[in-house]
């Protein structure tokens, strides 16, 4: 590989913290007019390579350079100087700020005096948002939006810079298929304006409609780079892994419940004024239903109201028979529910406690002894599930932070799945989760709905819902649409449903 | 403008108007007890009495916005206040301007070292005001050992600044509202000052955003510091008699002001201009229950049922203008 | 690791200084000393352990001082007007400070308001309750075996046996934060409580019988307080909340919440009282104790983290040099 | 001229009965109120001529707790009298108690404690003595009509202020003082801010207030500097007790007529030659035990062991020059 001709080069990079290696030897080629795909393993060190791009983190050793001129940066200001635009994996929005300001933090446009312009400020966002084909009001706080729209939020930022470079760490993690196609209008359009683009993404469908190179990256390592057309989903993910993938979506065979008996759950008329309607389904022990709609479809929201996070207005869960109280997570865990929630580092992960604490929290009554908690107990007890999902920790006492973002995932799944619930709720569980791992989780839901726990799964990513589901529940606006059985569930119905069509 | 404009703007809008609302009542209701409360000496003691306290909540609201605190402000304006005095002591001839400049100069550098300490060493602000809370007021002890400086020690000039009035308001508030007025404007109208929420809403995304936090947030400290400075300056005119005990336990009434002033204490949101309000309210309180002919002994309690009551009013409004934008869904289908 | 490491510390430091102080202070170390030193201890730590709860789980209470200065004047005011019997005083004091706390909790929890807003209120509202009830009026003729009960020392020693109350409360807050399910919910809270409510645990809940917990141990101090002084009064203890924040800031409660332990707590209780008791002793001014509490305070923040940072920008510089270099050619 | 010289152990020569070398330790209500460094500094002096030690400590906010400690402190350090103005007259008593019992003799001044904890009060000014002395400055000041008054004080617990608020009550019901009608009694905590506040209102809530009495040196200040910048100037008459340097701008300009205080100086110079007589035994607190006081003379111990240091000087446009503390 040479540099020459390449707009910014990374050789040898390296970074760690302490003593985890997070990349032993970055490599990477961006050329004009070009998108190029990085892929990896969860914990790669893909996001620790964006980082570095964006000036977050000094590289430890190795060379960067811009235009063929060595390039140092000491802060994400002198990469946006040099061009460099972000969007990190994790949103990083001000929630009392508008979205306007959002986008335009630190560079509003001004008028004389150096005064903001308040109103080109606003008619900017609006033109981003228009480019994004999305509706968004400028004048609204950030708080309160979305994971998706948060994710537009920050595309719409990175559009408005302009940059010669573009980097989006896993942008479309959040998205659903049409934002993503417009996403990917937009970025074309920059890529053949002359920008270079470095596009991360666990979805390879996306990585081959859109880049022209694919880099992939296995344990903080360069491995290889090819033009796209040169290769092969499959040549690409046995490079990644370094080991063949059996199929996709690997159902084991289980038998659904009884109708009559098994009931696990049932949801009865849930109503929360403005976020979701009337909504009434049952998960029968040992189905998988997936939720299906749009983003913004309330699914969120009706399944954390179901666990008791979020108050409802009217309407009753019941599990087992048995009515939960509304507002107890705690008495629906004592139920047996289980909720993985949809944002892992808000909702689903206390980011400085350790592996051990985080995999332990929900059982830390169940694992002491006279009220009293030995640390073997929770170690132990932390061990056996991490190793079960294959957590890649330094060490189960290092802070969760530490990990990777599909590791963190998997560190919530095992922390769940350790209570052995009855009825399982998943909010996009393999978002941000690579192909193996993937692969992995969906066996793991098989694995338990074979043993006769209900899965209530949200997932807006559609292969995934076909896949796993034996019934496919569809939201609209927070509304029940749809109740598709297995055999009639395809692509073109729950998209018929999802978009509130009427038949 | 769109509908939900209309709603977001409202909602910045009527923070500031609940606390108006409840001075405009507290006001209304005392005057009618005591129609003196609204006499023109009666208004010049409460712009008087707020000046100093308005001075120091705008430079904490600053430093609140950016999720942080400064606890160290009382006893800055201690160190302040006496070197004023000390100066006319020693050098009796100093002109006004000078003394002010003295103080607030003095106050920065107080501010200076808060904000090294915080944004160069990293550490959390409440923990290191607190202890130069503690180191400031030791110095001022230190160096005044007892002494006093009294009235007759200062100029006259000087002394009448303190109570002088033009068109009957007192010189001394007309400081609070030029000061009030650049820092309300700079934060609303500059990148810095919107900077300066961005921090405080989330400081972690600030730093990604390449938005220079240390830097930010060592001028936020050192402005806080300057206007304790001012507001020692302003003391020592007001009061004439200054010992080490100056602004002795302030820090509390001034976080308070801000907080009832609807600045929200974890930082991005909330106006100078409600944190001045918040200080007027707070010195309109104390001065209306005596005049109510509260018993003294039942003003502090009133004091402190009025701070709860006044965020607890914040709070139920912002609650219901978050339940409407959550209505009122920003993106519709 | 990190927190455990700052237990030790300040152990450490506490060691060190006696070590130092017996070495260069006449009349330090002496068993006249320490029963001073204890006697100032036992009211600072009774408040300061239950409020590292709080602070640990990303809350405040301010007004734990008011609650002090309150229950005292109920206690004179109580048997002023003829309660005589002592359990009945004692439990009376406890169940006030109780819902003093309470209604900090309800007004944090149940209202959703930052406790340090709320408890600047109730610091000032309390403080002002107690003028209500005692006004100018201090009551002060207690029987002399209550006051003198109080501060006795335990049977052979100088110190008070107060001190034995202290420890119990010490061990037992001590287990419960760091050995049961209970502590580990309190990290988890003061980490991230979305998290925590998302894991079962009862924030709320939780963050209120903690204040309900400062609010009773409070008025323990308080009664303390009434007897060691043998004197009700509506200003007593005013200003003490300060000190107890800094003891439990030193003893390296993180302000922010979910990191610190009660090792570091007492450790830093006790080395406050011994260095402000030594440094009176060796006749160092009152204006410079009050400059040394401050930087004391400082250092304790300030060191351990420039350690990091200079490190880190040692390594920082190194790299940037290597990078130039790497580049160049 | 010494009493009976009892107890003469150790000690050298003797000044005026005194021993020389005694450990004698000032600690007043709080360190950084001028008025009591005016009080240390005659305490010094006078230590200074019987050859003691003086040292002077304390806390430095006026609290009976703080205090507390460094009793505890100046008896670990065997120190031979401890002078002491009480911030609580039954909080310290503990403390002292504690201190007496190993050795230490106690003297209080300005602000007493409990009899049973100390052996000798030296006092300012009898409460009677100054109440009556500020009603009549008031009753002057005011005028023959009378009218309302009020008393800004410093701490609501301050004991000695409250002695003498009640005492001025009593005077106040006498039938020449009929037309004065005391309406308020308000608290400015020894703060010069609030004390400043606490006036403003007094005249807010009372417009046809006639006169203030601020029995404390920074409430009158506080109250002088009000009524000066406001347009009550000359309208509301104040007296009180002041220090002369910090109230000669008002006398001067008539805000203020005349207010009274005892010299600080010579209280604490009293309270040292007290406090050295009674370490050297001349003197057991009991009444009628003398000693003499250096330049101020020869003094009896009175009832429950206190010793009065004089009348309190009344300070107006005449004789306000002739005074520097
Ligand atoms: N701040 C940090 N401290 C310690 N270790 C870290 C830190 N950041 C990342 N790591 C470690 O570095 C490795 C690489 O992480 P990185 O986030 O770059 O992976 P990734 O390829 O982006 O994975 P994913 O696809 O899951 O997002 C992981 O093992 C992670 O645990
Ligand atoms: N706190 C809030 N305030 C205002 N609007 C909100 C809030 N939370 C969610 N919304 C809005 O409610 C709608 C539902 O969002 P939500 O993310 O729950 O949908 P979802 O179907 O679960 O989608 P996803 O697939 O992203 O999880 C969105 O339009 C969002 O903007
Ligand atoms: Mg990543
Ligand atoms: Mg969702």
């Amino acid at each position: 590989m040479e540099p020459s001709g390449a707009l910014l080069a990374l050789r040898a990079v390296q970074k760690s913290f302490g003593a985890v290696a997070a990349l032993r030897d970055g490599r990477l080629d961006l050329y004009p007019g070009e998108a190029h795909a990085l892929v990896g393993e969860n914990g790669a060190g893909k996001s620790t390579l964006v980082r570095i791009l964006a000036g977050v983190h000094p590289p430890d050793a190795g060379t960067m350079t811009l235009d063929g001129r060595p390039l140092v940066l000491t802060g994400p200001a002198d990469a946006r100087a040099a061009g460099i635009a972000v969007i990190y994996q994790e949103p990083t929005l001000f929630p009392d700020l508008s979205v306007a300001e959002n986008i335009f933090i630190g560079r509003q446009p001004q008028r004389s005096w150096k005064r903001i312009d308040t109103a080109a400020m606003r008619r900017r966002a609006d033109e981003l948002f228009a480019r994004l084909g999305v509706r968004l009001d400028p004048d609204r706080p950030a708080r309160g939006l979305s994971i998706a729209d948060q994710q537009l939020v920050e595309i719409a930022k990175a559009l408005s810079f302009d940059a010669r470079i573009l980097v989006m760490d896993e942008p479309t993690a959040a998205l659903s298929g049409v934002e993503v196609e417009r996403l990917f209008a937009v970025t074309r359009s920059l890529r053949d304006a002359g920008a270079a683009v470095l596009f991360i993404s666990h979805r390879f469908d996306e990585v081959f409609a859109l880049c022209q190179r694919i880099t992939v990256m296995r344990d903080g390592a360069w491995v290889s780079t090819d033009r796209t057309e040169e290769t092969s989903v499959d040549g690409v993910v046995r490079r990644m892994v370094g080991r063949e993938i059996s199929a996709l979506f690997p159902r084991v065979e289980h038998v659904v419940g009884d109708t009559a008996v098994d009931t696990a759950i049932e949801v009865r008329h849930l109503t929360s004024a403005g976020v979701f309607d009337d909504v009434s389904f049952t998960v029968r022990a040992g189905e998988i239903v997936a939720l299906a709609g749009l983003v913004g479809a309330g699914r969120s929201e009706v399944v954390r109201a179901m666990f008791g996070v979020d108050r409802y207005d009217s309407g009753e869960v019941l599990v087992a028979g048995r009515r939960l109280p509304p507002g107890r997570p705690d008495a629906a865990i004592a139920a047996g529910l289980a909720l993985v929630p949809e944002d892992r580092r808000q909702q689903g992960l206390v980011m400085d406690l350790s592996v051990e604490r985080n995999a332990t929290l929900v059982r830390r009554w169940k694992l002491s002894r006279f009220g009293l908690l030995g640390f073997g107990a929770e170690r132990r007890s932390a061990q056996t599930w991490t190793q079960r999902l294959q957590v890649k920790a330094e060490r189960l006492g290092n802070d969760v932070s530490t990990l990777s973002g599909g590791n963190q995932q998997k560190v919530v799944l095992a922390k769940w799945l350790a209570t052995e619930p009855s009825v399982l709720i998943v909010d996009e569980p393999t978002r941000g989760i690579d192909v193996g791992t993937k692969a992995e989780v969906h066996r793991l839901l098989s694995e338990q709905a074979a043993r006769g726990v209900a899965v209530l799964m949200v997932s807006s990513e559609l292969p995934e819902v076909l896949g796993m589901a034996d019934r496919v529940l569809v939201m609209h606006e927070g509304r029940l649409v749809g109740d598709i059985p297995r055999e009639s569930a395809d692509e073109e119905s729950v998209m018929f449903a999802a978009t509130g069509s009427t038949s | 403008m769109t509908a939900p404009t209309g709603v977001v703007h409202r909602f910045f809008v009527v923070r500031e108007l609940g606390i108006g609302l409840a001075l405009v009542l507290l006001v209304a209701v005392t005057a009618i007890v005591t129609p003196r409360f609204l006499s023109a000496q009666s208004i010049k003691d409460l712009l008087l009495g707020s000046t100093i306290l308005a001075v120091l909540a705008v430079g904490q609201a600053i430093v609140v916005i950016t999720r942080n605190v400064d606890l160290s402000v009382g006893s800055v304006l201690g160190l302040s206040a006496f070197a004023t005095g000390t100066l006319f002591v020693n050098a009796p001839g100093t002109p006004i301007p000078v003394a002010i400049l003295v103080g607030m100069a003095l106050g920065a550098v107080c501010g200076l070292v808060n904000g090294v300490l915080i944004a160069a060493a990293r550490v959390p602000a409440l923990v290191v005001t607190l202890g130069t809370l503690y180191a400031f007021r030791g110095l001022d002890y230190t160096w005044a050992t007892g002494r006093q400086i009294n009235a007759a020690d200062m100029p006259p000039a000087f002394l009448r600044m303190g109570t002088a009035t033009v068109l009957g308001i007192p010189v001394l508030a007309l400081f609070a509202v030029v000061v009030l007025v650049v820092a309300g404007y700079y934060l609303r109208t500059f990148r810095s000052g919107r900077e300066l929420y961005a921090i405080g809403s989330e400081p972690a995304a600030a730093r990604l955003s390449g938005i220079p936090v240390g830097k930010r947030v060592f001028t936020a400290f050192v402005v806080s510091g300057m206007l304790a400075g001012l507001a020692g300056v302003l003391h020592a005119a007001r009061f004439g008699t200054i010992d080490a005990n100056a602004g002795l336990g302030q820090e509390l009434d001034v976080v308070a002001a801000v907080v009832v002033g609807g600045v929200a204490i974890f930082g991005g949101s909330g106006s100078v201009y409600g944190a001045a309000l918040g200080a007027v309210l707070l010195t309109t309180i104390g001065a209306a229950l005596p005049v109510l002919g509260v018993n003294p002994f039942w003003q502090r309690a009133a004091v402190g049922a009025l701070i709860l009551a006044a965020i607890a009013l914040d709070k139920v409004l912002s609650a219901r203008i978050a339940a409407r934008l959550r209505v009122r869904r920003a993106r519709r289908a | 690791m990190r927190r455990s490491a700052w237990d030790i510390a300040v152990v450490v430091a506490l060691l060190l200084f006696v070590v130092v102080a017996g070495q260069t202070i006449d009349g330090f170390g002496t068993a006249r000393f320490w029963r001073f030193v204890a006697l100032e201890v036992v009211p600072v730590a009774v408040i300061a352990l239950p409020l590292a709860l709080v602070v640990i789980t990303g809350e405040i209470d301010l007004s734990v001082a008011s609650v002090v200065g309150l229950t005292c004047t109920v206690f004179g005011k109580l048997w002023a007007v003829g309660v005589t019997s002592l359990p009945l005083l004692i439990v009376a004091c406890l169940v006030l400070g109780a819902v003093l706390g309470a209604v900090n909790g309800v007004f944090v929890t149940v209202f959703g308001l930052p406790s340090l807003a709320v408890t600047i209120g109730t610091l000032a509202l309390y403080r002002g309750l107690a003028y209500v009830v005692l006004g100018d009026k201090a009551v002060a003729d207690y029987p002399v075996s209550w006051t003198s009960n109080a501060i006795a020392p335990i049977p052979g020693l100088t110190i008070p046996w107060m001190v034995l109350v202290v420890l119990a409360v010490a061990v037992v807050l001590g287990v419960v934060l760091h050995a049961t399910p209970i502590g580990r919910g309190l990290y988890a809270i003061g980490n991230n409580d979305e998290a925590s409510a998302f894991a079962g645990i009862r924030v709320a809940r939780t963050k209120f019988w903690l204040f309900v917990l400062t609010g009773a141990m409070s008025a323990l101090a308080g009664v303390f307080w009434t007897f060691r002084f043998a004197s009700a009064r509506a200003d007593n203890a005013t200003g003490l909340e300060l000190a107890v924040v800094a003891a439990v800031l030193l003893g390296g409660v993180s302000i922010f919440g979910g990191r610190g332990g009660l090792v570091g707590v007492l450790a830093a209780v006790v080395l406050l009282a011994t260095m402000r008791n030594a440094l009176q002793l060796a006749d160092v001014p009152a204006n410079t104790l009050t400059i040394v509490t401050g930087t004391l305070l400082i250092a304790s923040v300030v060191g351990p983290n420039l350690v990091t940072l200079t490190r880190d920008g040692l390594r920082r510089r190194r790299t940037k040099a290597l990078a130039l270099k790497g580049a160049s050619p | 001229e010494d009493g009976d010289s009892g107890s003469d152990g150790g000690g050298g020569e003797t000044t005026n009965g005194i021993k020389s070398g005694l450990k004698i330790a000032f600690l007043p209500k709080q360190v950084n109120n001028p008025y009591f460094t005016s009080a240390g500094t005659g305490g010094k002096a006078a230590v200074g001529e019987f050859k003691g030690t003086y040292s002077e400590t304390g806390p430095s906010e006026a609290s009976p707790s703080a205090q507390v400690s460094y009793i505890n402190t100046l008896s670990q350090q065997d120190t031979d009298v401890i002078v002491v103005s009480a911030n609580d007259k039954d909080a310290i008593c503990g403390a002292l108690t504690e201190a007496k019992s190993g050795g230490t003799k106690v003297v209080t001044f300005d602000s007493d404690t409990k009899p049973e904890c100390r052996d000798v009060f030296v006092n300012q000014a009898t409460a009677d003595g100054i109440a009556k002395s500020q009603i009549k400055l008031i009753s002057e000041a005011v005028g023959a009509e009378g009218g309302k008054i009020a008393i800004l004080s410093a701490t609501a617990n301050a004991t000695n202020q409250n002695a003498w608020i009640e005492k001025m009550k009593t005077e106040l019901a006498k039938p020449e003082y009929s037309k004065l009608q005391l309406v308020a009694t308000v608290y400015g905590d020894d703060n010069d801010q609030k004390s400043f506040q606490e006036a403003q209102g007094l005249l807010a809530k009372y417009p046809d207030l006639k006169g203030i009495i601020s029995p404390t040196t920074v409430g009158i200040a506080a109250a002088a500097r009000y009524l000066q910048g406001s347009t009550y100037k000359g309208k509301v008459a104040l007296t009180g007790l002041g220090t002369p340097n910090q109230m000669r701008a008002f006398v001067k300009d008539g805000t203020c007529k005349a207010f009274a205080l005892w010299n600080p100086e010579e209280l604490g110079y009293l309270a040292a030659y007290a406090a050295g007589a009674l370490a050297s035994g001349t003197i057991t607190g009991k009444q009628g035990d003398k000693f003499t006081a250096g330049k101020l003379g020869e003094y009896t111990v009175g009832a429950n062991g206190e010793v009065l240091l004089g009348d309190p000087t009344t300070f107006d446009a005449s004789n306000i020059d002739k005074f520097n503390f």
